[in-house]
């Protein structure tokens, strides 16, 4: 029984490895700020909450799963509130997101960089 | 050598980094900045000296046998708090020189004193 | 499994550090700094296993802490939080590049 | 990976950036600290590194504006001296007992002592904590001492003749507007502020079993009533935590640390001889720690509050400032 | 309780800074501060007696014994030096209550207080501590309250001035700690007394000399020696009176203290003085400093810049007296570093009495100063001429005692170019006494009248010092000359 509930475990951490790396590259590789929020802001929280249960399934004592159940729910609510709170003054101070292409050469200069 | 000592030598480059930012960069602020790598990087050669490999962190527990050295810990902690309290006073004293001279760079700075004299 | 996992959040990090650095707009950055900070919370409780001392896991709850409130003071300090401006020609939003 | 963010601190020339920098420079090193075993440092850097010099660039560069303007000079000269002192260090490696060496004179002389006879001696699991407030006790008065006068330093250079009154009607507009605006923030930082007291209390009350202590605790406290400042505005803050109770509370950690030590001196032992407290040695090492974790906790909470209310009371003084003269 | 003098020297003016904001009152403030820093001076006094009675203290803090726990080692030397410190604090604080009034706003007094006796317990703490790590420590309370207290200065240029002495002092304070954390590294103990014992073991390493390097530059960044001056001029001219004659008359001192114990008690005599060149490199600085900031000093047309210069020379006389080696330079370096006190703190604060009357130290605001002001002036005329070394004044006593131990080593060059120094000095203290007294001011300037007995009494204190100990120099010399002996004695 322990080893299977510590090996879906592992699954759990492997699977947030690899989105967390997906997720970092589409943070490199989208083209503007709101695509870069979206892969950072959904791939941070969903790599979270899977490392963090991956982590309470390998585990032993009580109080560590407590501490990581709360360090869980903390990331839960800070996660998603500090991404809305990033885009919205981004968008409020004009930041606008990038609908067409035009020229593949211009792509260096994303935007009118901030103030 | 190199295996034994590299770690020395990446904190010896970290804190020649933050001298330099402190003595060539003439902006008030990002001098604060490069003091603060070049107080971090102490820290971190601090640190490696207390490093013990194989042992684990100076809180006992009773199946660990080998610790890691905690005087330096000690020392950094002091150190740390030390480091803070100049930033803090550094960063006031430059929120104060910007309202008195109206800026931040040291040439101009220096100009405007020596304007008056 | 631990350990592919504490490497693939290393790499991350510097993913996230290399999005930091190149920019391009200062959101860019607050965001790459943040998604940074999440991942090191993650890095250290992952540190914690490896070295069989479970209890760093105060530090990373710290971490998260204090990267919550150092995003907050980015936003609040910037100047960009108190004004509202207007996001440019609001009927057709986006813009070309 | 710290040199890469290093490096590129150097090259920055928009200073939120470097600030921004700083921060992930911090959390790298704090990282670091983790990895070579010092859990009390690494907690201590994350919250100070990354948190509260962070959050007082940021308020000074809000002041001082954002750019940079003037190119370094002095380059070769500065460039000369670094390298020379660099290499001087180099040059002081080749002869240092190679990293993580166990046998290292650092490790054999002083530091077993701790290591094998504090329990016995002090009772404190977290060594780094019983060195830090009994054998090293000395020192960390000193700390306290350091802290509080940069708290007084800042409040010297910072603070206002007249603190502002309250109910300044644009200032409050002001904030209003950004609570309108930021609901969900405001939502959730009222959610975490009494989990993040709560947390501070225990890492003060936990320093001797885990890490963490008087600083760390009262850096988190601190974060906590700084976090309220940033999100509910100056005034709210101060209606609710005004500032000489701080300040004469920032005096009073300072007292009960030195009090700890002048009481043992009356019962018969040294400065901060803890045994002396009480008739057991232990019990009264115990003791001893306990309150002088408090006063610093109590100090560094206090002086990290006073310090952030004097940079961003200046911030709000100088905005009414510019907008009195726009109207005068 | 006399076994916890030591203690007592440095926490009393520790605890008492933040009992200040308890008292709130600036004037109550004042004569707390006062009373304390009294209280200092007899713990220093019943010091001194009880190590010349019997010898070097101990004191363990926290009843842990050396070198686990931290150690208190108060010897003569640390003993003379806690007495001019906390001695020149006492009398410039008598001063403090008057001119503190015209130069900083009354809610800022109680702060600036408790300030004030951060500072002088950080410098306390730095001379009678035993421990490396502890001077680290007591150097940060010292120079913080250093910073803050100079930037309380009047006008913009104060707050730069403090900021340039910011950042050098913590890169001194920095390569400090890396020097430390070397030493740490090589030996495993960061006692003094157990350092000087286990490093002549390890002394051949290339570590330990980078150490030692590292250690020098940081002093000499914090002494002010003379390619490393460029923060004390600025720092001592727009500092408020006060804090000035505070740190000229003590700061440099302890930083010079730092560099003699670790050098002789730490480092050792043949370390020092062996491995290093550091003999002909202190005696070069220190001639090239004597000459250029004599020579920077006469053409300042501000007293306060000029006094600042002549320091950075006076400092310059110290090393020269430190780099001959012997016992005999060792003890003219300490009479200078206590003749120089002396010297400095009456210059300053009469400085800060003219001052407090024509708010200028500009020369040309000297014009006729001395018939409006003769008693000001008559002091800065003979702290003037105790500078340049005349006889019956103490700066002649420590100059003969470092010719003399120059010319014990046969090296008369030095003594020579020491002499001419003097000259130099002659020239500057003259060019006050000419505006002063031979020159008429300009009509339409506002009469003057004499300074307030406040500050009068503290100056002329000082200047009776001068004369004094001038004439009678058998405290000053027996005093130097114990401390002296007992370094090259061997135990630290």
């Amino acid at each position: 029984m322990d080893v299977i509930i510590s090996s879906i475990g592992g699954l759990f951490l492997l699977l947030g490895g690899i989105i967390a790396i997906i997720g970092g590259i589409g943070v490199l590789r989208f083209p503007d700020f709101y695509t870069r929020m979206h892969a950072a802001g959904v791939g941070d929280t969903l790599v979270t909450g899977l490392i963090l249960v991956g982590l309470i399934l390998q585990m032993p004592e009580w109080l560590v799963v407590i501490k990581l159940i709360i360090i869980l729910f903390m990331t839960l609510f800070i996660n998603p509130t500090s991404s809305h709170a990033l885009t919205k003054t981004a968008f409020q101070n004009g930041l606008l997101p990038v609908l067409h292409k035009k020229e593949e050469a211009n792509k260096g200069d994303a935007g009118p960089s901030t103030r | 050598m190199i295996v034994g000592l590299y770690n020395y030598w990446i904190v010896v480059i970290l804190m020649m980094i933050g001298f330099y930012i402190v003595i060539a960069q003439g902006n008030l602020i990002k001098k604060i900045a490069g003091l603060i790598i070049f107080q971090t990087s102490v820290f971190i050669f601090y640190i490696s000296i207390g490093k013990v490999d194989g042992a684990t962190a100076p809180i006992l527990a009773d199946q660990f046998s080998q610790y890691s050295n905690p005087l330096p810990h000690v020392l950094i902690l002091t150190a740390i708090v030390v480091g803070i309290a100049t930033t803090a006073l550094g960063l006031a004293l430059i929120v104060r020189i910007k309202e008195a001279y109206g800026s931040i760079e040291e040439d101009e700075i220096q100009e405007k004193d020596n304007q008056e004299c | 499994m631990l350990i592919a996992a504490t490497l693939a959040i290393l790499v991350v990090m510097f993913l996230a550090f290399i999005r930091g650095y190149i920019g391009p707009t200062f959101y860019d950055r607050i965001l790459a700094v943040n998604m940074f900070g999440t991942k090191t919370v993650l890095f250290i409780c992952l540190l914690g296993f490896v070295m069989g001392r479970p209890e760093f896991l105060d530090i990373a709850m710290v971490y998260a802490l204090i990267n919550f409130i150092s995003v907050i003071a980015i936003l609040r300090y910037s100047g960009s939080f108190d004004e509202r401006r207007p996001p440019g020609n609001r009927k057709s939003i986006g813009r070309d590049v | 990976m710290l040199l890469c963010v290093a490096v590129a601190i150097v090259r920055m020339k928009d200073l939120l950036a470097v600030v921004m920098l700083l921060g992930v420079y911090g959390l790298l090193s704090a990282s670091f600290f983790v990895t070579m075993d010092a859990v009390d440092v690494a907690f201590t850097e994350a919250s100070v590194g990354a948190g509260i010099s962070t959050v007082l660039m940021l308020t000074t560069i809000a002041m001082t504006g954002r750019n940079e303007s003037a190119p370094p000079y002095k380059h070769l000269l500065a460039l000369v001296l670094v390298v020379m002192t660099g290499a001087l260090l180099v040059y002081g490696t080749m002869d240092m007992p190679y990293f993580g060496f166990a046998e290292a004179p650092a490790n054999l002389h002083v530091a077993p002592r701790y290591i094998q006879d504090s329990m016995a001696e002090v009772g404190v699991p977290n060594l780094v904590t019983a060195v830090l407030a009994s054998y090293r006790g000395f020192d960390t008065f000193g700390e306290v001492m350091v802290i509080f006068t940069a708290g007084l330093g800042v409040l010297a250079l910072l603070g206002l003749a007249k603190p502002p009154k309250d109910g300044d009607a644009e200032i409050d507009l002001l904030h209003d507007k950004l609570h309108e605006q930021h609901l969900v923030l405001r939502v959730v930082c009222k959610m975490l502020i009494p989990f993040i007291l709560l947390f501070a209390l225990y890492v003060q009350f936990h320093g001797d079993f885990g890490p963490g202590g008087g600083f760390q605790a009262g850096v988190i406290f601190a974060a906590a009533i700084i976090l309220y400042g940033m999100l509910f505005g100056l005034s709210t803050a101060r209606r609710v935590i005004n500032q000489p109770l701080v300040l004469l509370l920032s005096g009073i950690g300072a007292m009960l640390y030195g009090m700890v030590g002048v009481v043992s001196m009356l019962k018969g032992g040294d400065f901060l001889d803890y045994s002396v407290l009480l008739s057991d040695p232990i019990a009264g090492q115990h003791l001893g720690i306990l309150l002088i974790e408090l006063g610093v906790g109590i100090t560094v909470a206090s002086v990290m509050v006073i310090i952030f209310f004097n940079f961003a009371g200046r911030i709000e003084y100088l905005q009414r400032k510019r907008s009195r003269d726009k109207q005068g | 309780m006399l076994a916890h003098l030591p203690v007592l020297q440095v926490i009393v003016p520790l605890l008492a800074a933040p009992s200040c904001l308890i008292i709130k009152r600036p004037v109550l403030v004042w004569m707390f501060t006062l009373m304390v820093s009294g209280a200092a001076f007899l713990i220093s006094i019943a010091l001194l007696q009880q190590v010349l009675a019997s010898g070097t203290i101990s004191y363990e803090m926290g009843g842990w014994a050396p070198p686990w726990g931290i150690e208190y080692r108060i010897d003569e030397l640390n003993a003379i030096l806690l007495l001019i410190i906390s001695a020149i604090s006492t009398v410039v604080l008598l001063a403090a209550q008057t001119s503190i009034t015209a130069e900083i706003s009354e809610d800022r007094h109680t702060i600036f207080y408790a300030l004030y006796l951060l500072s002088l317990a950080g410098m306390l703490g730095i001379v009678s501590t035993g421990d490396a790590f502890n001077v680290f420590v007591f150097l940060e309370i010292s120079s913080l309250s250093a910073y803050a207290m100079i930037a309380m200065g009047q006008g913009r240029r104060a707050l730069w001035a403090s900021y340039q002495y910011l950042i050098m002092g913590t890169i001194g304070a920095t390569f400090i700690l890396i020097s430390i954390g070397l030493m740490y590294q090589m030996t495993g103990t960061l006692n003094m007394a157990d350092l000087a014992d286990r490093l002549p073991q390890v002394a051949n390493t290339k570590t330990v000399l980078v150490a030692f390097a590292f250690f020098i530059v940081g002093v000499c960044l914090k002494l002010a020696l003379f390619p490393l001056h460029m923060w004390l001029p600025n720092a001592y001219s727009y500092a408020p009176s006060i804090v000035t004659a505070f740190f000229a008359a003590t700061s440099t001192k302890v930083a010079l203290y730092l560099l003699i114990r670790f050098t002789f008690s730490v480092f050792g005599y043949s370390f020092s003085f062996t491995t290093l060149p550091l003999q002909e490199l202190f005696l070069g600085l220190g001639l090239l400093g004597i000459f250029i900031a004599s020579a920077a000093a006469i053409y300042q047309t501000n007293l306060k810049h000029l006094f600042a210069y002549s320091s950075v020379a006076q400092i310059g006389y110290m090393i020269v007296g430190f780099s001959v080696g012997t016992s005999a330079g060792l003890m003219a370096t300490l009479l200078h570093v206590f003749n120089h006190a002396l010297i400095k703190g009456a210059l300053f604060l009469a400085l800060g009495a003219v001052m407090y009357r024509v708010n200028s130290v500009q020369l040309n605001d000297f014009k006729g100063l001395a018939r409006q002001m003769p008693l000001t002036m008559a002091a800065i005329v003979v702290g003037g001429l105790s500078l340049i070394g005349v006889p019956l004044t103490v700066g002649f006593v420590s100059k003969w005692y470092l010719v003399m131990a120059v010319l014990d080593n046969g090296w008369w060059p030095v003594a020579v170019l020491i002499l001419l120094g003097s000259l130099l000095a002659i020239v500057y203290v003259w060019k006050i006494v000419e505006v002063a007294y031979f020159i008429d001011p300009e009509p339409g300037t506002p009469q003057v009248s004499e300074a307030p007995m406040a500050l009068l009494v503290p100056v002329w204190l000082l200047v009776a010092g001068n004369i004094y100990f001038g004439i009678d120099t058998r405290l000053g010399v027996q005093m130097a000359q114990s401390a002296a002996q007992s370094l090259f004695g061997g135990s630290p």
